[in-house]
Parts: structure tokens; C-alpha cells; sequence
């Protein structure tokens, strides 16, 4: 079995199943929660105000609200740099984003990593990990423990195009195909992986590749989150269902650098400024208001709340301390817990 | 008290943990069906099932991310290099992920690697490697190297039990070489501490997994020269039961290190560096170290007995150390 | 561009193109070659002369010599742990294999590697390393290195089907699909990786798996040497005119354990029984016969010069010391080389 | 003689090695059409052509492992790591492929592994990471980490002329912090020599990399106090220039190791033995390590500057081992 078209490749639904007016306004509030953050972490930045480096998912936020709204309750994501959104779907208060960028102690990881380095939260996120590929066998072993309980959660596992050309994406993926784990590779093919486009990261269409690890595979356009969320709702629903994996390529284009200090020069201007058109939360700003599941002064309450929420978080992290440095070599190991 | 190998006595801690806890599983190459390249696993997938003894492809890196995520989800997974030499393919898992989980507030992973390590049975450059010195530069895993049937249960026992990444070292050329008693039930040896194998007031003799067996060989032989040298077995690499070496050295004030690693940028180094720092006033002659020399470990028999350290040369190296 | 069907699948072609009788008589005699030196060294085995584990690739000789006779005089082959053929045919002295199973100093390894572990002999057999999966990305840098200077080389490189799981052979043949290297990936489905069966290693065909890397791929029928000749000719040739990597399946069966201490009772039964009727050495044999290319006396003449040579190389390994342990620690490092 | 960034001197030696021999190629991610994460690169693609300055997949054993081959093949490739942290991924190919090559009669592996290494740049626990002890125990490799320019320039040119593997690691701290003098030209430093950068009677000061620098200041600051020490910069960490040490350390009877790694396991712990067994009668003070803590690199700037050896802390230290 090559797994394609277990999934059909999705288009936008016109109608979103199972979606009422609240679901689609909730996922609104997200998309743009995720936009409203980026943008001011930007700022922050260009005041110089974030110690490190600067990642945003501009441009992605279909891909990490949609994708993670077609989650259950107990379901756990693996996440990156460009998925903000997914993780404030699964219950990530917004003021540890900007804490653990500003590397407060009030951050979940209490300053010692920084940007989006952010997981282990509750039972829900797994662990953050950099190295591009690494978090695949780790989220195929969350779905193998999963499996092995013989509970019916599902483990959404999120990454860029670049990420199929490493090993431990590799062994991650076959190892959750051979032993048929409930995982959902989402990636989001945004045509570059810093400023490698994707044709020098792997030959032919993304779901060929993965249909021949025996994934079922589908492309989706990620701008659209419906149509993102609709290609999930399938995948999860197969994975609880015990059919195994399942790969979504989610197609869009990042549309700003690959981070704040990049001004990708090296993508034709025509190119951005043709996804730039694409915004998928413009898009679907406009879809919700012409389909009337909005009006314009909801969307401007919404707007306006969103931002509180986002001034909000930026204060109290503002506000949380520097980690005092008495804190040094703490925590490496973790304190017994009894066993058996 | 039963009577066991080292082998039996391993296959017998890790049995009892999974009998204990439903949330112990194993996974690795040929485990299941094939019951382990050593045959350690015989029996598992017939007593725990399909769903608890998992075959998984070639990919060291899947086996120990998986392990990991499985860790992380609440399970407390043994996963199996099928040699210590492929642990090199999960480096980054180990030492990046693995390690850093906790520190970087990603959650406990109390996941157990076991990996037969170690030469003397003409493995070659690529069956035959010490691994110990990798990790040990890590913060955030513990290293284990049992010499005895009693430690490598009560040590495995412990490294289940832990919260941690706890990279668990069984020397192949003791599987089968050394019985011995064990305890019945879950018979835990903690973590961090050193056992001292043989007393003495001459020298202190500091070592660990199959070169015990030897420093102790080499005391005997010693003891004819009338030189008595205390023998630590270190068991646990890291953390290193430091109080138990100085307290030892401080009595002594002579202290050889052993290994059948590598001595550069070896475990040995690292006491070495300690107590040459620490217990510098103590000291009568100089920190010595015997270990094997700077190379792959050879594959033809007549280089492998001359790569690892041999009885003679540690007891001579004892006795020269009292002399000085 | 998936690369599929760039090679036909290839049958046993009727004639064998290109190939005279003497090629024929040759290709059999290196057959024989593997297939005696490997019966030999199983006997020393049992006799406790070999010095630590012994493999073989027993049943894969048709691989070993059929794909590595498609080699032009400056190809260059990676090699593993089943096709000693495929160096002899690269002018490996039979001497050296004794030699390094029995750890002598005549070894090219000087008895500091065991097996079949010979590599780096001369310009045209790669290094040889263990770690399943290593070799590729070397094997592809190979392809890499004559690709940069434009000599028109090919490497071609052999591994069993769970080769496949691994991360390495993941980044090199992906590595050399994106450049389009000049590299032949020949893969011996023995169906079983040591106990593990391929469908545990990988899910799927192989081909439809190397497809999907952008790979032109195809299956042959790994016991019959004509069919992997001529595939694997087909492949070289497109390397060489820079049409990129190719990969080969060549379906047969391990018919003896994983190393001559594994008794592979995990294999049922028939399924060796029904793989030794097709014993690729026996079968080129009769095919021969039949087509009048080989005399029942050349035939025998041909067996008897190979026992002969089987027999010389052996005495010469075992005349030759054991080394010396003052080589110990020596040769760790290369001595200088005058750049630039 | 120009003078230059160390990262504007790494650049002049990788292009003049690169006009010299057509041999030498450049592998990597992102360091052709982009020039590199650091811009290291840039105008290599315009100079020497896309055949010569190769963007790669993100795969880190397939880059190292394409070196290794296009090495053994006859070229001299450059492989580039995007930063030292993600070397990790190649651990394998670099410890069991090219390490081992000569000595399996593989044949020679001349290939020059470059990797931006060190904290300092708040880049957390997986941009900042120091790698070369993870690389120290393996025989058959080299390990260079310049700290001034005209090292930075002439240990490359070296690295690429030697016929074994050599980790070259440059701190990217110093990238733009480092300016001065380099020879125009082919200006080749050896390899395997260390360089005294401040003479002195009191104390030997053995340190690398970005510590260099701190070890200096600390040592005008200890002179303040009528302490002279001598810093020894050893530039090459594999193989280690142990004569010079021992030189040294044979008139000041004290030495102090700097390192901003981990000190467990670190490079600092073999010096440290080796002083401790063959220098032990020329000692008059304990051999003393400075060096990070046990944990990642953290991230926040208060952690991160408490974390690296600060220059009061090597003063302090100077200045006790003086007076002990
Ligand atoms: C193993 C590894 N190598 C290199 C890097 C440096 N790096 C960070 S992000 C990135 C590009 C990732 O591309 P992609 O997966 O397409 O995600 P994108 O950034 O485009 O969203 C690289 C090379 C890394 N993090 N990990
Ligand atoms: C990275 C790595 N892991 C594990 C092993 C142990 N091992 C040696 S051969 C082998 C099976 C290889 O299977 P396959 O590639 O199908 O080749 P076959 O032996 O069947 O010819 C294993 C698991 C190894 N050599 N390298
Ligand atoms: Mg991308
Ligand atoms: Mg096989």
C-alpha cells in the first residue's frame, strides 16, 4: 500500500463539516492572536528588546491554528518555530510567548532557552527541540506510547519542507509507518528552508515522497484553513481509527525572512508579493465577513480584544525579572519520582 | 539468593521491572522474535507481547526518539542499541534531546539505553567500542557500567526507577564470564554509588566494568609484593561517587585510575583532574592512569590482548605507584 | 519528475546484450569464486580459525558479480557485508579476503579489521564501514568528487533492504537525487534484516519508496546475474551521461542465518527450501550448459582452477603472522601530503 | 600584513586555498546563493562557481559523509556546519567514517569540517554549544580553534592542507570582535603547536578559543597584584602541544586551565591528568580548572554571562594559585 489518496486531496470544503459559526469565529480569534503577537514581537525586536534571534510563522497561521483545531482534548502536538498558533489552540497562555522571548524568569523555561523554544507544557506540548528532524522519532514515540496504552490520542507532529531531507525526520517517519502510529505529520511547504529553495531539499512532490514511506498523503492549500483544518479532521480521524500516519503538505510561501535578521533578497520580490495577496488571515478575515459568520463590528470587538491580549502578555512579561543567576546548573536533572 | 550470570542476571532485572510496572517496555533491533542479538530478550515478547516487546527497523536515532516520546507520554521505555558502537547514530537524540529535556523544561524522560559495550571478544573497530567518554561530558544523563550478575539487576532495576535519561553499558565479555549471586525481587543497587571490592592502605585503585575484575586479579598479585591496593569499583559513571574516592585516596595518598577506554579525554581524565585538584595536598606521588592506547580497538587477537590493559601491566603500575 | 520506469523493469533478457561468451564464462567464474572462497571460510568458522563473527553473502553472488561487471575500468564501488563478488571483480586478490577473516598482517587492513571489512583498496573500492547506512552519503560524495572534476565516473553502492530505515542512507541518497550524482544504489532484498522481516524495516516496495526520492527506480530478480547485469548496465550508463542516481532492487533471500552463528530459525522453512532451487550460482551454471556457452569440461576445468585459487589464497593467509603488537596505535593518522 | 576580522580572516584563507588548489570545494547549507548563516561565504559562488560551492539538503551526516567520499576520491572538500550544535547529527560519520579511515586502511580523509562554535550571542542551549570535547577521546581526527585572525587564517590553511580530518571550529564571538594583522599570502600556522601569548614567572594560564582573551585581561589585572602569568594559547586542541605546557609549567610550578566549556569532561580534564602524572615533582600548588557549569548553555543574558568564565573569576583564580 502507497497510502495516496487515503486522504483526498482536499480543496476548499464549501460547507466546513462539523464547524459551526463559533468554531470558525474561534479559529479567527487564533489566526489573528498568533498575526497580532508576531507583529509586535517584530517590534520588539527591531527596539532591540529580544535577547537572541527572531522567528515568526508570518504567513503560516492557517497552517498551525487549522491543522491543531482538528485535535481532540488528550491529543499532544510536537512543534517549531513557525506554529505559534497551534499551541495557542492547545492552551498556551500567550505571556509565556513573549516571556521566553524576552528570557524572563517567568517563562516556562525560566529564561534558559529562548524565541519559540517552548514545550513540555503540560501533558499537551510535547518538548521543543532545534534540530531540525529531531522532534519526529520523539513524536512517534509519544504516538507509540499512545498505542502501546492502547489509549485513542493522536500526536500532531509540525515542520517545514526543508525537514525531509534530514535522517531523524527519516527514521522518525518510517518508524511511525512500519508500526502504524496514530501521528500526523503537518508540514508546511513554504518553498524555502532559509534561503535553500525546496527543489535543492528534495526531488518531486512532497506527498509522492511520503506516499512511498506508505503514509497516506495529501496537499492542502495552506493559506486556506479550512482547508487545512478539513485535511486534519481526515488524518486524526485515521489515526485514532488505528490506520497509522498520515502526511499533509500544507502549500504556502514565507513570505518575510527565514528570521528578522534575513531580508530574504534572495526570493524574487514578484513571489512575495503574489502570497502576500494570499494572506491567509486577510483571507479569511474577508470570507468570514461575506459569508456574514462575522460582522465588521465583531470583527473590530475581536480585533480589539486580541490586542488587549497581546499588550496584556507583553506587560507581564515586561514585568516578570531577569532569572537571577543563583539559578545556574539547576534543573538539569529531574527530582525522583517513586517507582514502581 | 540465586546464582546467575551477568546476562541471566540483567535478562532477570529487567523481566522483574516489567512484571512491576505495565509502563516498562522494551524496543530495539531483533528484540522480539529474535530475542536480542545476545539472546538477552529470549522469552519477552511470549511473556509481555507484541504490543510491550517492539521490533523496530535499522535507526538508532528512531529507537532512542522514540523512546524518548514514549518517556515523555508517561511510559519508562528500554530501548536497545543492538551494540554500543551504534549509539553513535542516536548522539544527537541522546545529548541534545534526551539531555537537555528537563533543563529546557520539556519534561522528565526516564528512558533507559542498554548497550553492550566493550572488547575482548575480536569484535573489531566497530563491535568492541567503550562509549562511556561520549556522554559524560553531558549534563542531564546518568552512565551506568556494571561489573558483577548482582549490579548489572540492582543497577538496571535503578536506571528503570529513574527519572532521568540513564545510558545503561553491559560489557559483553562479562555476559557469559562472570556468575555470580543475586539477589531475588527487585533487588535495587542505587545510582552514584562506588563500591569498594577489595580494601587496602597502599594504593587506591579506582575502575569500573571489566577492568575490575582485572585490578583486582592485579591486587592479588600485588598483595605478593607486599603492596595492598584498595579496589573502587565505580559503577556508577555518572554521577561519580567522588566522596567515596576521597575519602579512599585520602588514606592511601596514592591513586591509580584504570580503563579499557582510551585514556585521552577518557573517564580517568576527569578523576584525574579532580584529584589532582582536590585532594592535591593528600597526594604522595603522582595521579597515574593505565588505559588503552590511542586507537580503534584492533580486530587480530595478538593486538587486542596487547590494547587492553593486562593484568601484569596493572599490577605493575600498582607496585611501581607504592614505590615512588 | 518521480523517476520510475527511467529503467524498465528488467526480465531476464534473452540475450545478454553486449555480452560475449567469454564475459559469460567470466561472470560465472567470479560467482564461483565468491561462492567457493565464502564455503571455505564457513569451514574455517566451524573450525575455529576465524577470529570473530563470520558473514557471508551466500545466494547473493548473481548481485555481488552481475551488478559490479556493469562497472567501467575507473568506476568505483562501496561495498558491505554480501558481496565479496563485487570485489573481486574489482581485482581484489582473493588473498586478502582470508587474510583479513583469519586477522593477519598480510591483510590490507593489517589485521586491525576483521570480515569482510577491506576497503580503500586503491583508487576503486571505498573505505568499508559498519554502521549500516554509513557508506552512502560516502558513496555519494565519490559520485560528488568526480562529478566536480567532470570525469565521467560512476560509484555504485551496495546495502541490504533495511539499509533503507536509516537516517544515513536517507541523507545520501537524497543527497544525491538534489544533485543528480553520478551514483548506482544497488540493494540486495534478502527479506530479512537480520531476524527482521522488510516489511518491518520498511512499508511498501522498495521501488515505489526510492521513486519517491526522485530516483529512477526498478526490481530485478536478484538470482539471476544476466537480469542484474543488464539493469544494472542501464543504470550506469545514465550516470554516466549525468542523468543522476539510480536504484536497484534485486529480490532474493538470505538462505543462511544473519552471520554463521544464527541458525535463522525464524525463517520458515519452505521459504529457504523454495530460495535454494533458485540458488543463482546453480542456476547460471545449468543456463550455460544449456546454452552450449560452457562445456561439462570447461565447467570442470573452470571448478578446479577456482578450488586451486581458493586454496592458494587461503595457505598464503594463513602462512601469512599474526601482526605484531608493536604496530599497536600505529597508522592512526595519515602522514603528510605536500598541498597545496 | 592586513589587518582583519577573524571571520573576514577565515574567509582570505578559504578563498586563497580555493584559488590555489581547484581540489578544494565548499559544502553546506546555505552557503552558496546566501553566502552563509555568518555571510562567511559571501562571493564564493560568483568567484568559484556552483560546481566548487555547494548548497546541500539540511543533513548534517550527508554533508560530513559527501566529504569524506569526495575526499577519499582525491578532493579536499570544506564541509560546513551552520553552527557547531547541529555537529552532533554527524557524530557518527566523523567518529566511525573519518576517524577511522587510515587506520582501517580505508585511506586518507582530507577533509576540513568548519563550525561556528561558542556562546556568548545569547543563542540558548542549541546555538552556543562548545563541541570539541565531544570529539577529543577519538583518535584519527584533528581539532583547531583559532582565537586571533592570523590564526583563524593560518590554522585553516593548515587544516586543509593536512591529509586527516580536522575539526576546525571558529568562535562565532569573536567573528566580528576580533580585528588584527594577517599575513597576505599562504600564511600557514601549524598545527600542533600552542602559542605563549603573555610570558610569565608565576602561573601557567592554559586556555583556547574566546578565553584567550579573557585569560589576557585577567592576567593584566593579576599583575596589578605583582602576579605574572604565563598564557598559553593552545590553538590546536588535537593533538595537544604538551612540550610547551610542560615548558611552562616546569618554571611556574602552578597551572591554571581556562576553558569556557563544561569543565566535566572537558579538554581541561586531560591536561589536567597529564600535569598531574608527569609534571606532578615541578608542582606546587593544586592543578586548578576554570570553566562553565554543568548544564546547557542558557539563554537569558544574566544566565549567560554568569555562566561563561568571567575575566574576575580567572583573576581571582590566577591570583589564589599564586599566593597558595
Ligand atoms: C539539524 C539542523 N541543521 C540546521 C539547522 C539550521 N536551520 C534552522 S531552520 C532551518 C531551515 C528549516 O527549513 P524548513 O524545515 O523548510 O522550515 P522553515 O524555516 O522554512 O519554516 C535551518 C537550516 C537546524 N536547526 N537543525
Ligand atoms: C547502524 C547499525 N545498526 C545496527 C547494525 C547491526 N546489523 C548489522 S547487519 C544488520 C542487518 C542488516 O540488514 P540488511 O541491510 O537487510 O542487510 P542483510 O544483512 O540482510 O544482508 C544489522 C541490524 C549495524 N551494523 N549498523
Ligand atoms: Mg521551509
Ligand atoms: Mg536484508
Amino acid at each position: 500500500m502507497t497510502g495516496r489518496g487515503d486522504i483526498t486531496a482536499a480543496t476548499t470544503p464549501a460547507v466546513s463539516p462539523g464547524l459551526g459559526a463559533d468554531d470558525l469565529r474561534t479559529l479567527y480569534r487564533y489566526m489573528l492572536l498568533q498575526r497580532q503577537a508576531e507583529d509586535r514581537i517584530v517590534k520588539l525586536y527591531r527596539q532591540g528588546a529580544v535577547v537572541g534571534a527572531c522567528f515568526t510563522g508570518y504567513g503560516h497561521e492557517a497552517i498551525a491554528v487549522g491543522a491543531a483545531y482538528a485535535l481532540g482534548p488528550h491529543d499532544v502536538v510536537s512543534t517549531l518555530h513557525r506554529d505559534l498558533g497551534a499551541r495557542l489552540v492547545l492552551g498556551m497562555p500567550l505571556r509565556y510567548y513573549f516571556a521566553n522571548f524576552l528570557g524572563r524568569a517567568g517563562s516556562p523555561t525560566r529564561g534558559r532557552e529562548g524565541n519559540l523554544h517552548i514545550g513540555g507544557l503540560g501533558p499537551r506540548i510535547l518538548l521543543h527541540i532545534d534540530h531540525i528532524g529531531a522532534s519526529i522519532p520523539v513524536a512517534a514515540g509519544a504516538a507509540l506510547g499512545f498505542a502501546v496504552r492502547q489509549e485513542p490520542r493522536v500526536v500532531m507532529a509540525f515542520f517545514g519542507e526543508g525537514t525531509l531531507a534530514t535522517g531523524e525526520f527519516h527514521e522518525g517517519a518510517n518508524l511511525a509507518a512500519v508500526l502504524r502510529l496514530p501521528l500526523v505529520l503537518v508540514c508546511w511547504n513554504n518553498q524555502f528552508a532559509y534561503s535553500t529553495p525546496v527543489e535543492r531539499e528534495v526531488v518531486g512532490p512532497l506527498v509522492d515522497r511520503m506516499a512511498g514511506y506508505g503514509i497516506a498523503s495529501c496537499a492542502v492549500d495552506g493559506n486556506d484553513v479550512l482547508a487545512v483544518y478539513d485535511a486534519a479532521r481526515r488524518a486524526v480521524d485515521r489515526a485514532r481509527e488505528g490506520q497509522g500516519p498520515s502526511f499533509l503538505e500544507c502549500r504556502t510561501m514565507r513570505i518575510r525572512g527565514h528570521s528578522e535578521a534575513d531580508d530574504a533578497s534572495y526570493v524574487p520580490q514578484a513571489l512575495i508579493d503574489e502570497w502576500r495577496r494570499r494572506d491567509p488571515v486577510e483571507r479569511f478575515d474577508q470570507r468570514l465577513i461575506e459569508t456574514q459568520a462575522l460582522t465588521a463590528e465583531q470583527a473590530a470587538d475581536l480585533r480589539a480584544a486580541v490586542l488587549a491580549e497581546v499588550d496584556d502578555a507583553q506587560a507581564w512579561a515586561e514585568a516578570s525579572p531577569a532569572p537571577d543567576p543563583s539559578e545556574l546548573g539547576r534543573g538539569v536533572y529531574c527530582e525522583d519520582r517513586p517507582w514502581p | 539468593m540465586a546464582v546467575m550470570t551477568y546476562l541471566e542476571a540483567i535478562a532477570d532485572g529487567l523481566r522483574l521491572a516489567m512484571r512491576a510496572d505495565p509502563a516498562v517496555i522494551l524496543l530495539g533491533e531483533d528484540v522480539a522474535a529474535y530475542g536480542g542479538a545476545f539472546k538477552l530478550t529470549k522469552g519477552f515478547l511470549e511473556e509481555f507481547g507484541p504490543r510491550r516487546v517492539i521490533d523496530t527497523p535499522i535507526s538508532e536515532a528512531g529507537i532512542v526518539g522514540a523512546g524518548i516520546g514514549a518517556a515523555l507520554v508517561g511510559l519508562r521505555p528500554v530501548a536497545e542499541m543492538q551494540f554500543a558502537d551504534f549509539i553513535s547514530n542516536a548522539f544527537n537524540q541522546i545529548v541534545n534531546v534526551a539531555a537537555t529535556s528537563a533543563y529546557r523544561a520539556g519534561g522528565c524522560v526516564p528512558l533507559v539505553i542498554r548497550a553492550p559495550c566493550g572488547a575482548g571478544t575480536h569484535g573489531g573497530p566497530f563491535h568492541s567500542q567503550s562509549v562511556e567518554a561520549y556522554f559524560f561530558h553531558t549534563p542531564g544523563v546518568k552512565i551506568v557500567l556494571p561489573a558483577t550478575p548482582a549490579d548489572a539487576k540492582g543497577l538496571l532495576l535503578s536506571a528503570i526507577a529513574d527519572p532521568n535519561p540513564v545510558l545503561y553499558l553491559e560489557h559483553k565479555a562479562l555476559y557469559r564470564s562472570q556468575r555470580g549471586p543475586v539477589d531475588e525481587g527487585l533487588a535495587f543497587v542505587p545510582l552514584g554509588k562506588a563500591e569498594v571490592r577489595r580494601p587496602g592502605r597502599d594504593v587506591t585503585v579506582v575502575t569500573y566494568g571489566m577492568m575490575v575484575h582485572r585490578c583486582l586479579e592485579a591486587a592479588e598479585a600485588a598483595a605478593q609484593e607486599a603492596v595492598q591496593a584498595e579496589v573502587i569499583d565505580l559503577r556508577t559513571l555518572l554521577p561519580l561517587d567522588l566522596d567515596t574516592l576521597a575519602e579512599s585516596i585520602a588514606r592511601t595518598s596514592r591513586v591509580l585510575i584504570v580503563h579499557e577506554d582510551r585514556l585521552r579525554g577518557g573517564i580517568g581524565a576527569e578523576i584525574a583532574a579532580y584529584v589532582g585538584e582536590h585532594l592535591f595536598k593528600v597526594l604522595d606521588a603522582p595521579i597515574c592512569r593505565v588505559g588503552a592506547p590511542d586507537s580503534p580497538v584492533p580486530y587480530a587477537p595478538s593486538l587486542e590482548a596487547a590494547y587492553l590493559p593486562s593484568v601484569d601491566r596493572i599490577r605493575r603500575a600498582i607496585v611501581d605507584l607504592a614505590r615512588w
